[in-house]
Order: C-alpha cells, then structure tokens, then sequence
C-alpha cells in the first residue's frame, strides 16, 4: 500500500476515503472530516468557494502524508482536499489513517489536519446569508521570513 | 528577465488578473522579486516584505535565486482544511 | 439529537454509525474504529470472541458518553461495542463524534476510548493459529481500594 | 440472605459456572462479598481481595451494603476496545 492524496473538484464520499486504509495488521481506522458549517465567527454562512492552487496542493499534501507516515509509522493514509463550489454540509477535507495501535491513528491523523491548515494552498471564500462574501484570514504560511525587501 | 508570477485569492482580486509579470535581473532571488513587485506600486505599495513565496509548488526561502523556467506563485495567508 | 450507545452481536456497519451523528453547526466528523488484527504481543491471531455483561456494559457506554458529551460540548456522538465472535478485520468498537471545531472531535473519540479501555465490562478471548486461545490480560476497572478483606 | 453472583470470562472458567451463590448476613457489602468468596476456598481462595465488583450495573465501592434485590457482578479485568 501506498500514501495516497489528491485534490479534487468533485464531492468527497467519506466511505471511499476510508476503504482505501486497513490492514490486517491494524487495530485501528480513523477517519476525519472537515464540513462546511452554517456559520463562522458568529456570522451565518449559505456556502463557500474554496480556491485552490492544485498542483502545489498536490505536493503540499504528499510532503505532509510522507511525514505523518515516517512519523506514525503507517503508509495506509489517504488526504483529499476538496475546491470548487462548497455547500453547508459538503466535505471539505477527508483525512484517513490506519495503525497498529489507537494512538498513532489519532496523532498522525491530527498532525495532518494541522500541517495542512498552516501550509496547504488553499483559500477559502465564504458567502453569508447577507449576500455578501469574503476571503476568509488564513495562516501565514511557513518560510524564511524575509526581514526588509532590499 | 520576465517572470510570470501566478496569483491566488485576494492577491487575484486586487491585481484582477491571475497572474503578474516582473522584471528581475539575472539571479534575482525571492526577495528580489518581492522588492520588485512593490516597487511598482499601486495595488503592490503594500504587499508584505514577508508574503510567502512558492517556487516549483515549494515554499521558498527569500535567498532562493529564480530561473527563468520556474513556475513562481505568491501565497496569501492560506486556509484550508 | 442525543448520544446514541449500544452493545451488539452484529457486524459493525462503519458508514451506519458515521450517519448517525453530524450537524450544520458542525465543522468536524470523526469516525473511529477498533479492527481486529492478525496478530496480538507477537502471537499471530486468527480470530477473538468478546464477551461482555450487556446490560452492564450499556450503562457504562451511556455513562461514559455522556460525560465526552458534557466535557466536549456536543450531543452527536455515537458509540456501539460488539460482542461474540469476529474475525480479523472485523471491527469491534465503533465512535462517532462532530462537533463545531476539530479540538473537540479528536479529543472526545479519544476520551471515549480511553474509558472504554477503562471500564467497559468486556473480555477478549483470543484465538492464536497454533490453536491455542486465552484471555487477554485486561485493566483493572476503577474500583474502590478495598484493603484487606473483612 | 444468598446472593447470587454473575460471573464472568476467566472467572467463569474457573468456576465452571456462570454465577455463584454467596451466603451473608443481612447488611453485608462489597468487601463482605470478596471476603466471603475467598472464604469458600477451592478455586476463590486465591480472589485479590481488590476484585472490581458491580451492584445493579455500576462498580461497587467497598463498602456499599448489598440488598437481596441487587444485581451483583464479579468483574475481572476488563479488555475491551
């Protein structure tokens, strides 16, 4: 078995995600899912469009899925990443994870949803009830920082 | 050297265009290429020094010098997940 | 909604258990599984029977339930423990969890099993290929001190 | 009064039964119930006086008085998950 990540534009079916981890060696499948909410900082949200630059995602993905699997122990492991037009209830994000033991399926899954809200280039637009909408303040990614532009 | 330089999210909207050229000499690096950018000004006066970088679909340190075939991409504050 | 545990005989359906909790409040879902492995401390297994006093353990799902309910905030969690005899890959415990932000998803699956391991009045009688089987060597459930008996 | 007392896993293969009736006076607890167990001798003498037991489905503290309606549970450790 390998890592498996992707982006996609389509619906994510959590039940795919999650038969693509298991062995019979593990004792333990996790499966995570990140939804979109029907608000967000206390204001009521009908949908939203995530932006995604899918080429770098895809590697972006990959190199956080290899370090989770070095680190865990584990390469039944499958992350995809949702963009495109989201409705309240779609699947934004599904993270799968298979182990020996309960404890690294809980870490390795956890270290991937962290690793990919601070470095995974996405952005999310959010449309609220009011007709209005915005991109909503993200995480400064990881980098050298640059002191000032000469 | 013109290096095509790939937009995304409100990057995108303030520039209305998914990308932007800059001009850079030979051996410019990622900072370089941040310095040029605000100095043309207009919707760019502001663009933070520290605004990430990706070059080849990788962050990149501000030291990193540009080729002529990479694919440069500035990286808002991102929000995944 | 409200936390829904049980105790069965029957196959565990992953996708069933995944259905039975999520909200348009909430941002994140969690689905965790117990699988029966192939081997167990280095003894190569090929198959275990639970046996669990039912009407106890369902109490002590309900209690334990309820307080990842009250401590993570959410009321859609469900948790099923099987019971009988299954076979490697079978999944024996099932929890299901959402709520508004991932923190709370992560940490209250895992304080559901970490008190199950705990507390749920279960016994694993494990079946080794060499035609062997035996009790697994289980935890201590909380319990007064008693001394030095009367 | 006699109380009957379920049994389960490796105690119930010890006992080749799955309960066994415990003689005790009226307004015995917990503790009296081990202590009477071990008492029997046979295959009980050797019961850790710490044995986890369960009155009407909840683990027992030592010295909770046991009625002879009460549903009483030997509990050996558990393994579950």
């Amino acid at each position: 078995m390998a890592v498996s990540v992707w982006i996609t534009a389509e619906r994510i079916v959590p039940s795919r995600v999650l038969d693509m981890v298991g062995d019979e060696a593990d004792g333990a499948v996790l499966l995570f899912l990140g939804t979109v909410r029907n608000r967000n900082d206390g204001r009521p949200v009908d949908g939203l469009t995530y932006q995604a630059y899918p080429e770098m995602a895809e590697s972006v993905l990959e190199e956080i899925a290899t370090e989770a699997s070095t680190r865990f122990g584990t390469d039944r492991l499958a992350v995809v990443h949702r963009h495109g037009d989201l409705e309240i209830g779609d699947v934004s994000v599904a993270v799968a994870i298979s182990t020996p033991h309960r404890a690294e399926a809980f870490e390795g899954a956890r270290y991937v949803m962290e690793e990919l809200k601070r470095r995974l280039p996405v952005w999310k637009h959010e449309h609220y009830t009011d007709g209005r909408s915005d991109w909503v303040a993200g995480t400064e990614p990881p980098g050298v920082p640059r002191g000032a532009a000469r | 050297m013109r290096v095509r330089t790939l937009l995304f999210a409100s990057h995108r909207d303030l520039a209305r265009a998914d990308s932007v050229e800059v001009e850079l000499d030979r051996g410019a690096t990622v900072s370089d290429l941040v310095a040029a950018l605000r100095a043309q000004g207009g919707v760019w006066a502001d663009l933070p020094v520290t605004t990430a970088v990706a070059v080849n679909h990788r962050y990149a340190p501000a030291d990193l010098p540009i080729g002529e075939d990479d694919e440069v991409a500035l990286i808002p504050p991102v929000a995944g997940g």
